[in-house]
C-alpha cells in the first residue's frame, strides 16, 4: 500500500535530484487513491495491511488509515516534493544526502501516521527523529548543535514516557494493536498515568506551553526545508497522537485532565501570541506563531468534556475536534509556506533578522504578493485555510465557556499584530538597504512551490467541505467512543 | 590432642608470617614471608586431609607464582623508601578495620553458626579414600564445563601477559612476509628510456 | 580436637591481616598484590575447612578454581606492573591517578 | 431571478480583479481599467435589475444556497445569497459608487506605477462588499467583513514606500481586528444558542434568545440576546469607526483618494450600520444593546465633529465628517430607526463619495497639496468641482431639499421620539452635531474655494479644472446627492419598504410613529423649515462664513483663548496616544516580559538548561570522589564490605 522506507543512490552528477523528485512525486501519485477511493461513510480502518512481525510478542506490521490519518498522509506526500524542489539549489553541502534524508523522513512520517500497531508506531516515531536530527545538525545554522541536542532530548524524553505507557498497555491487552487498546477497560489510576505519559510525549512535539521552547530554536537553526517539514508535518504528529492514543485509549483520564490541557492551550494562544510580537528573528516569529496556532488544535480536541460538563449535550464536540483537525492541515500549508518564504529571503541575504529587511516589495513584487497572502492565511482571514480551523474551534469553545471563546479569539488580534507587523517591516516601506536593493525576484522554481501552496491555501479556505467530509465519520466515531466510560 | 597442639603451633606461625608479609619494608622479605605462610597453610590443609590441594598450593604458588613475584621484584628497581611512606600513619586505621572484620567474622561464626558442625571433630575418612580421586571426579564430572573455562582463562592470562610485556624495540631486524609478497615490479625496478650516448 | 571453629577463626585472622595489609601498604603495588594472595588464601581456608567438615567435595573444587584465577590474576597483575614501570619508572600508587574524574 | 444572477453579480468584479491583477503586461493599463470597469458596470446593471425585481409587487425575498462550505456536527455552513429590499438597495449603492470610483480612478491614478494593481484591488473590494451585503448567513458575512478589511488594508498601504501609509494600514487592520474579535464571539454566541448560522433560522429563534441567559461572571446572568448583540456591535464599532475604535479612519486617508471615497466613506465603513440593520431581529430583543448603540453613536457623532473643526488636511476634514455621519447612522440604529439609518447610509454614500472625489479633484489640480490653508479662491479655476462640492456640502449639512436633509432630519426626529434610556442624551448630541457639521463643512468649503488665493507659486501655474473622467463621476454623484431624498423618503422610511428585511418591535417603532404624521416629502420639508436643526445648521454656516471669510483673525483669537480645548481637539482627545503608548507598547512590553522572563529565563533558563546545569553541578561534585587512586577504591570497597557484613550479622539481632 505505501512505501515505507526508501533510499536512493547518488547517481550521476545531478541526476540524483531528479531521481529524488521522481520518487517523491511517485509517492504522491501513489497516495492519491487514498483520497479517491476512501470510503467516507465509515470510521473503520481502511487500506489495511497486516502481517506478523515479531510473533513472540504479538508485534505486527499493521498499517491502515482512517479519516484522521489519511489527510495527514496526503499532506506529507504533497509537501515532500515541494520541499525537494525548494531545496533544488539552496542546499550546497552534500545535496544528495540531503535529498535522501528527506525521502527517508517522508517514509517514516507516512509510517507513523499509518501504523496501527503500537510498537510499529513507536519504531517509526523514534526513527523519524533521526533524519530530523541529521537535517538540523548537518545543514543547520550556527547554533545547530544546541538546537539539535535540545530537540532530540525533548522529543526523546517525551517518547520514553510513551514507550512505558505502550508497554504497560501491551501487558494489559496482550496485544500491540492500537485498536485493541481502544477497547481495553482501565481503572482511573491507570488511565491517569497513561494519559500523563502520552501527554508528555505528544505535548513536546505539538508543542504545548510550557515545553514549546524547543521549537523556536529548532526552527531557527534548521534549513528551510527542515523547518517546513518540522512545522508542517512533525508538529501534526502530536495532535495526531492525541487523537489516536490519548482520547480513545484513556477517555476518562482525558475527561478528568481536560481542563488542564485546555488551560495550557489557552496559555499558548494568549501568551505565545504576545511573545511572538516582540521577536526580531523572522523564523522565530513564525515558530512562535506555530505554537499559538497549534494551541487551537489541542484546545479543539479537548473541548469535548468541557462542553459536556456545561451543556450536558453533544453539540460542539465534533466541531471542536474537526476544527482541530482542519487547523492541523491548514497549519501544514500555511506555516510550511511561510517557512518557504523565509527560506527564499534567507537564500538571498543570508540573514533572518527582520531589521535587515524592509521594502522587499520594491524588488520582489511577486514574492511580496505570496508573502502577504500567506501572512493573511496565518492571520486567519476568511477565504484562506487558516480561518476554517480557528473559526470552528472558537465556535465550539463558546459551547464550553464564554471565557474560553474570549481568550481563544484574542488570537485574531495578536496574530494580526505579529504577522502584519513583520510584514510591514519586511515587505513594505522604502528600500531599506543595499542588500534589499540587490534582491532579485523569485524564479520559476520558487514560483511553482509558492503557487501550489497558495492554491492549496485558498482551495481549503474557500471549500473545506471535502476535507471535513473525509474526517467526519471518524470524528463522529471518536466522539461516541470517548463519551463512554472505560472504567 | 597432639593435632590440636600442631594446629596451634602452625596457626601461630601462619599468623606471624602473614604479619611479616604486611610489615616488611623490603618486598623481597615480604615475598619470603608469603612463601612461609603458603607452606604453613599447605601443612594445615594436610592436617584435615585435603592432600591434593595442599600439594597444588605448594606447587603452584610457591613454585610458580612466588617465583614470578620475586623475579619481578628483583627485576624492577623499586625505590623502597618511597613506597613505605605513610606506613605508620595508616597503621592504626588498618588495625581498626582489621579488628572490625575479625569481630564480624567471628560473630558470624558464633552467632549464626548453630547449624554448622562447628564444635564437632572431623570424621575421619574411610580407608582407601583418595582425596585426589574425589576432587577429580567432581572436577571432570559435574564441573567439567567450569574446568574448561578455567583452562581457557589461563590461556588468556598467558596471552595477555605476553602481549603486555612484549616490547617492540626500535631497530630490530625482522622479516615482513606480507610486505615481501605484496611487492610489485614497479616498486623495485625503474625503467629509464634514454637516447644512446654518442661521442661528441 | 580440631574443630571447624579453629579453622574459621584462623581464616578470619588471616583475612583481617591481609585487609590491614592492603590498608597500610597502600603505595606499593607489589605488596598490594601479595596481600590479595593472602586474602585469597584466607578464603581458600574457609572453603577447604567447610568442605571437609560438611563432607562435600565441591568446596575443594572451588578452591581449585580460585587457585587458577589467582594465578592468572597475579600473572596479569605483574605484567601490568612491568608495563607500568617501563612507562612511568615507578610503581608508586600515589602517582597513578590518570583515571581520576 | 435565480442564483445565477447573484453569482454573476458577485463574480464579475472578482474575475475582473483577477484578470487585472494577475494579467500583468498581458492586460496592460488600458486592459486593466477596461475589464474592471466592465465588470463593475455589469454587476451594477444586474443589481439594478435585481432591485427592479424586488420592487415588483409581490416579489418575495430571494434566499438560496450556492454551495455547502462545510458540514460538521450537524451544523451546515453554506455560501448563499439573501436578496431582499435591504440587500438590493445596498447592492445598488455599492456597485454604483464603485463604478463611479472606477471611472474617476482613470484620471486620478493616471501617473501611478501601481495603476493595474489599484484597479484589481478596488474590484476585489467590490466583490468582498457584495459578498458582505448579499450573505444569507453569518459565516459569509464574516468572510465579506474580513475581505473588505483586507482590501482596505492593502489600499491604505497602497503607496507602500510611505512609512505613514503602511503604518496607517497596519493600524486600520489592527483596529478592525479588535472589532472582528467581538464579531466572531457574537457569531459564536449566536451559533451556540441557536445551533445555526443561517439568518432565517437564527432570526426565527431570536425571540427565545432574550429569555435565555448566559453567565459570564458567575452570579451575573445576562440575556443571550444582549451578549450576542453587544459582541456583534463591537465588530460594527470597528468597521463603522465608532468611538473608541474610530482612530483608524482618519489615518486611512493615507490611501489614494478614490479609496477614501469608496471604502472609507461610502461603503465599507457603513458595513457596520448595514450589519446592525440586518440583525435588527436580534437587536430588538435587547434594550441594553440598543442603548449602548445609541449612546456610542451619539457620542461619536458629536466628538468627532469637534475634531473636524480643527483639521487642516482637506481629506481629514472629510474623514472626520464621515465619522460624525456614521455616528448619526448608528444613533438611528440605536433608536430602532433602522430604515432611517440605512436611508442616511445611502444618501451619505452619494454625497460623501462626491465630497471625497471633489477633494481628490482639488488635490490633483494642486499637485497633491492637501493643506486647506494653502488653497483658497479655487472657485474660479475649477467650476465643476466647485458646484458639485457645494451640492455635496449642502447635502451634508442637511440643507432643506437636499438628500441629506431628509435622511438626517428623519434620524433626529426619530431619536427625539425614542423612549429608551439614553435617548435624551443622544438627541442633544445630535442637535449640537448639526451645528458642528455645518461649521466644519463650510469652513473647509470657504477656505478651499473662496477668499484669497494662498497657493504656492508652482501650484498657481498648474491649477486647472480636472479632466472629464474626474468631473463626470462628480456630476453623476451630485445628481443623487441633491435629488434622491425627495422621492425616496416616503417609501423607504414610511412605506414599508423594509418590511420583512428589518424587524422593529412595537414599543420601539419610532418611525411608525413618525409615519402616522408623515404627509409626503413636501410636508416633511415644510416641517423641517420650521425646525431647530435648520436654524442650527444655518448658524453653523454663518459662523463659518464670519470666521473664515469675513474676519479671518477670529479663529486664531479663539484658538488662543481656548488653548486647552484646542489642544485636546488637535490631539484627538489623546486617543491615538493612548492606543499607541498604552495598548501597543503595553502589549509589546508584556510580550517582551513574557518572552525574556517566561521563556528565556524561566523555561529555558531554569527548567531546560537548569536541569542540564544541575546534572553538571552534581557531576562536578561527584567526580571529586573519583580520585583515580587505587587505594581509595580499595578503601571504599573494604568499608562497604565491613558495612555489608555488619548489616548481615546484626540484622536479625
Amino acid at each position: 500500500m505505501l512505501a515505507s522506507g526508501r533510499s536512493d543512490a547518488a547517481a550521476g552528477a545531478r541526476a540524483y535530484r531528479w531521481l529524488a523528485l521522481l520518487a517523491a512525486v511517485a509517492t504522491f501519485v501513489a497516495s492519491l487513491p487514498l483520497w479517491t477511493q476512501f470510503d467516507r461513510t465509515t470510521a473503520h480502518m481502511q487500506f489495511v495491511e497486516r502481517h506478523a512481525w515479531i510473533p513472540a510478542f504479538r508485534v505486527e506490521y499493521f498499517l491502515g488509515v482512517d479519516g484522521f490519518s489519511m489527510p495527514l498522509i496526503l499532506l506529507t506526500t504533497f509537501l515532500t516534493p515541494l520541499v525537494l524542489i525548494a531545496s533544488w539549489e539552496s542546499v550546497k553541502l552534500r545535496q544528495a544526502q540531503y535529498f535522501a534524508t528527506f525521502l527517508i523522513l517522508e517514509g517514516l512520517m507516512i509510517g507513523t501516521f499509518a501504523a496501527l500497531d503500537a510498537l510499529l508506531f513507536y519504531v517509526f516515531w523514534e526513527a523519524m527523529l533521526i533524519p530530523m536530527f541529521v537535517i538540523i545538525g548537518v545543514w543547520g545554522g550556527e547554533r545547530r548543535v544546541y538546537a539539535t541536542v535540545k530537540f532530540f532530548l525533548y522529543t526523546f524524553l517525551g517518547s520514553v514516557f510513551m514507550l512505558v505507557a505502550l508497554v504497560y498497555l501491551y501487558v494489559r491487552a496482550d496485544s500491540y494493536s492500537i485498536l485493541d487498546f481502544h477497547a481495553l477497560p482501565l481503572s482511573m489510576t491507570e488511565q491517569v498515568w497513561i494519559f500523563l505519559a502520552f501527554l508528555v510525549a505528544f505535548a513536546v512535539i505539538v508543542p504545548m506551553w510550557p515545553v514549546h521552547t524547543l521549537l523556536p530554536d529548532a526552527h531557527v537553526e534548521a534549513p528551510a526545508g527542515g523547518s517546513v517539514i518540522l512545522a508542517a508535518i512533525l508538529l501534526k504528529m502530536g495532535g495526531y497522537g492525541l487523537l489516536r492514543f490519548s482520547l480513545p485509549v484513556v477517555p476518562d483520564a482525558s475527561a478528568l485532565l481536560a481542563p488542564m490541557v485546555i488551560g495550557l492551550s489557552l496559555v499558548a494562544i494568549v501568551y505565545i501570541g504576545l511573545v511572538a510580537l516582540v521577536q526580531q528573528d523572522m523564523k522565530k516569529l513564525i515558530a512562535y506563531s506555530s505554537v499559538a496556532h497549534m494551541g487551537f488544535v489541542t484546545l479543539g480536541i479537548f473541548l469535548a468534556w468541557a462542553i459536556l460538563g456545561r451543556t450536558g449535550d453533544m453539540p460542539g464536540i465534533a466541531m471542536g475536534i474537526t476544527g482541530g483537525m482542519v487547523q492541523m492541515i491548514s497549519h501544514g500549508f500555511v506555516s510550511g509556506a511561510l517557512f518557504f518564504c523565509m527560506g527564499v529571503l534567507y537564500d538571498r541575504l543570508h540573514t533572518r533578522q527582520i531589521a535587515a529587511y524592509g521594502g522587499v516589495v520594491n524588488t520582489m513584487p511577486h514574492f511580496a504578493a505570496f508573502m502577504v497572502l500567506f501572512a493573511m492565511a496565518n492571520v486567519g482571514l476568511p477565504g484562506t485555510s487558516g480561518f476554517v480551523g480557528e473559526f470552528l474551534v472558537i465556535l465550539a469553545s463558546l459551547q464550553a465557556s464564554f471565557w474560553y471563546a474570549l481568550l481563544a479569539a484574542t488570537t485574531l488580534i495578536t496574530s494580526a499584530g505579529y504577522t502584519l507587523w513583520m510584514i510591514k517591516r519586511v515587505v513594505f516601506g522604502p528600500v531599506a538597504n543595499d542588500g534589499v536593493a540587490g534582491l532579485h525576484d523569485i524564479n520559476g522554481r520558487e514560483f511553482l512551490v509558492l503557487g501550489l501552496l497558495a492554491a492549496s491555501v485558498l482551495a481549503l479556505g474557500l471549500w473545506p467541505a471535502p476535507l471535513v467530509e473525509v474526517m467526519s465519520a471518524s470524528v463522529d466515531h471518536l466522539v461516541s467512543h470517548i463519551l463512554q466510560s472505560k472504567l | 590432642m597432639i593435632t590440636l597442639l600442631i594446629f596451634g603451633v602452625l596457626a601461630l606461625v601462619l599468623v606471624s608470617a602473614a604479619l611479616g608479609v604486611i610489615v616488611s619494608r623490603n618486598p623481597v622479605y615480604a615475598a619470603m614471608w608469603l612463601v612461609l605462610s603458603f607452606v604453613t597453610s599447605a601443612v594445615l590443609w594436610l592436617l584435615i586431609e585435603a592432600e591434593f590441594l595442599a600439594i597444588v598450593l605448594v606447587l603452584v604458588y610457591v613454585g610458580a607464582v612466588m617465583v614470578l613475584f620475586l623475579f619481578v621484584v628483583m627485576m624492577l628497581d623499586v625505590d623502597v623508601a618511597a613506597t613505605r611512606e605513610g606506613f605508620t600513619r595508616y597503621a592504626p586505621a588498618g588495625t581498626v578495620v582489621a579488628a572490625v572484620i575479625v569481630a564480624e567474622l567471628l560473630s558470624v561464626l558464633w552467632l549464626r553458626g548453630s547449624g554448622l558442625p562447628i564444635a564437632q571433630p572431623l570424621a575421619s575418612q574411610p580407608a582407601g579414600h583418595s582425596n585426589t580421586r574425589e576432587i577429580g571426579l567432581a572436577l571432570y564430572g559435574s564441573h567439567v564445563f567450569e574446568f574448561e573455562l578455567a583452562a581457557f582463562l589461563l590461556l588468556l592470562a598467558i596471552v595477555a601477559a605476553i602481549m603486555l610485556t612484549h616490547r617492540q624495540r626500535p631497530g630490530l631486524k625482522v622479516q615482513d612476509i606480507a610486505a615481501q609478497v605484496r611487492v610489485r615490479r614497479e616498486d623495485r625496478v625503474r625503467i629509464v628510456k634514454m637516447d644512446a650516448e654518442r661521442d661528441p | 580436637m580440631i574443630t571447624l571453629t579453629h579453622y574459621m577463626t584462623l581464616s578470619a585472622l588471616l583475612f583481617a591481616i591481609s585487609v590491614a595489609g592492603i590498608f597500610i601498604n597502600r603505595k606499593n603495588v607489589i605488596l598490594l598484590l601479595m596481600c590479595i594472595e593472602l586474602l585469597l588464601l584466607a578464603v581458600n581456608f574457609n572453603f577447604i575447612a567447610l568442605s571437609r567438615f560438611m563432607g562435600d567435595a565441591t568446596g575443594q573444587v572451588f578452591v581449585f578454581f580460585i587457585l587458577t584465577v589467582a594465578a592468572a590474576e597475579s600473572a596479569i597483575g605483574l605484567a601490568i606492573m612491568v608495563v607500568l614501570f617501563r612507562t612511568r619508572r615507578s610503581i608508586n600508587v600515589q602517582e597513578l591517578d590518570v583515571l581520576k574524574g | 431571478m435565480d442564483s445565477t444572477l447573484c453569482i454573476a453579480i458577485v463574480l464579475c468584479p472578482l474575475l475582473a480583479s483577477l484578470v487585472a491583477g494577475l494579467g500583468g503586461r498581458l492586460v496592460g493599463r488600458t486592459g486593466a481599467h477596461t475589464v474592471t470597469i466592465a465588470g463593475v458596470a455589469a454587476s451594477c446593471v444586474l443589481s439594478l435589475l435585481v432591485l427592479r425585481d424586488q420592487l415588483a409587487p409581490g416579489a418575495e425575498p430571494f434566499n438560496e444556497t450556492v454551495y455547502t462550505w462545510l458540514v460538521t456536527d450537524g451544523v451546515r455552513m453554506q455560501v448563499g445569497f439573501l436578496v431582499d429590499h435591504l440587500t438590493a438597495l445596498m447592492m445598488v449603492v455599492v456597485t454604483f459608487v464603485s463604478l463611479m470610483v472606477h471611472i474617476y480612478t482613470i484620471g486620478y491614478m493616471h501617473d501611478d506605477p501601481g495603476y493595474q494593481r489599484f484597479f484589481s484591488y478596488i474590484s476585489l473590494f467590490t466583490f468582498a462588499m457584495l459578498m458582505l451585503v448579499m450573505a444569507n448567513n453569518f459565516m459569509q458575512l464574516f468572510f465579506g467583513w474580513e475581505g473588505v478589511g483586507l482590501v482596505s488594508y492593502l489600499l491604505i498601504g497602497f503607496w507602500y514606500t510611505r512609512p505613514t501609509a503602511i503604518f496607517a494600514s497596519l493600524k486600520a487592520f489592527m483596529v478592525n481586528r479588535v472589532g472582528d474579535f467581538g464579531f466572531i464571539i457574537g457569531i459564536a454566541v449566536v451559533l451556540g444558542y441557536t445551533g445555526s448560522l443561517d439568518y432565517q433560522q437564527v432570526f426565527a429563534q431570536a425571540a427565545s434568545l432574550q429569555g435565555r441567559q448566559i453567565e459570564i461572571f458567575s452570579g451575573m446572568p445576562w440575556s443571550v440576546a444582549t451578549v450576542a448583540c453587544l459582541a456583534l456591535f463591537v465588530g460594527a464599532m470597528a468597521k463603522s469607526a465608532q468611538m473608541p475604535l474610530h482612530a483608524w479612519l482618519p489615518d486611512s486617508m493615507e490611501g489614494p483618494t478614490p479609496i477614501s471615497a469608496l471604502i472609507h466613506a461610502a461603503t465599507m465603513v457603513t458595513a457596520g450600520v448595514f450589519m446592525v440593520a440586518r440583525m435588527s431581529p436580534l437587536f430588538e430583543q435587547s434594550q441594553t444593546a440598543l442603548t449602548v448603540v445609541l449612546v456610542i453613536g451619539a457620542t461619536t457623532a458629536l466628538l468627532t465633529g469637534f475634531i473636524g473643526v480643527v483639521q487642516n488636511d482637506i481629506k481629514r476634514v472629510v474623514a472626520y465628517s464621515t465619522l460624525s455621519q456614521l455616528g448619526y447612522m448608528t444613533t438611528a440604529l440605536g433608536a430602532s430607526a433602522y430604515a432611517a439609518g440605512i436611508f442616511h447610509l445611502m444618501t451619505h454614500a452619494f454625497f460623501k463619495a462626491l465630497l471625497f472625489l471633489a477633494a481628490g479633484s482639488v488635490i490633483v489640480a494642486l499637485h497633491h497639496e492637501q493643506d486647506i490653508r494653502k488653497m483658497g479662491g479655487l472657485r474660479r479655476h475649477m467650476p465643476v468641482t466647485y458646484w458639485t462640492s457645494l451640492a455635496g456640502s449642502l447635502a451634508l449639512i442637511g440643507f432643506p431639499g437636499f438628500s441629506g436633509f431628509f435622511s438626517k432630519d428623519a434620524i433626529i426626529e426619530a431619536v427625539g421620539l425614542a423612549t429608551i434610556p439614553g435617548a435624551r442624551y443622544a438627541f442633544v448630541c445630535l442637535m449640537i452635531g448639526v451645528f458642528v457639521t455645518a461649521l466644519y463643512s463650510f469652513r473647509m468649503f470657504f477656505l478651499v474655494f473662496h477668499g484669497e488665493e494662498r497657493l504656492d507659486e508652482e501650484a498657481r501655474h498648474h491649477v486647472h479644472e480636472s479632466p472629464w473622467v474626474i468631473t463626470l463621476p462628480l456630476v453623476l454623484l451630485a445628481i443623487p446627492s441633491v435629488m434622491i431624498g425627495w422621492p425616496l423618503i416616503g417609501p423607504v422610511l414610511f412605506g414599508g419598504y423594509f418590511d420583512g428585511a428589518i424587524l422593529v418591535t412595537g414599543e420601539h417603532d419610532v418611525l411608525g410613529e413618525m409615519g402616522r404624521e408623515f404627509h409626503g416629502p413636501g410636508a416633511f420639508l415644510l416641517h423641517g423649515l420650521s425646525g431647530l436643526p435648520l436654524l442650527l445648521s444655518l448658524a453653523g454656516v454663518a459662523v463659518a462664513w464670519y470666521a473664515y471669510l469675513r474676519n479671518p483673525a477670529l479663529p486664531d483669537l479663539v484658538r488662543r483663548k481656548a488653548g486647552g480645548v484646542y489642544t485636546l481637539l488637535v490631539n484627538k482627545y489623546y486617543l491615538d496616544d493612548f492606543n499607541e503608548k498604552i495598548l501597543m507598547r503595553g502589549a509589546q512590553g508584556v510580550g517582551g516580559l513574557l518572552w525574556r522572563i517566561g521563556d528565556v529565563v524561566l523555561i529555558d533558563g531554569a527548567v531546560v538548561n537548569g536541569s542540564a546545569q544541575a546534572v553538571d553541578w552534581i557531576a562536578a561534585r561527584v567526580r571529586r570522589g573519583q580520585t583515580g587512586y587505587l587505594y581509595h577504591y580499595a578503601f571504599a570497597m573494604i568499608i562497604g564490605l565491613a558495612a555489608l557484613l555488619g548489616w548481615i550479622v546484626f540484622r536479625g539481632a
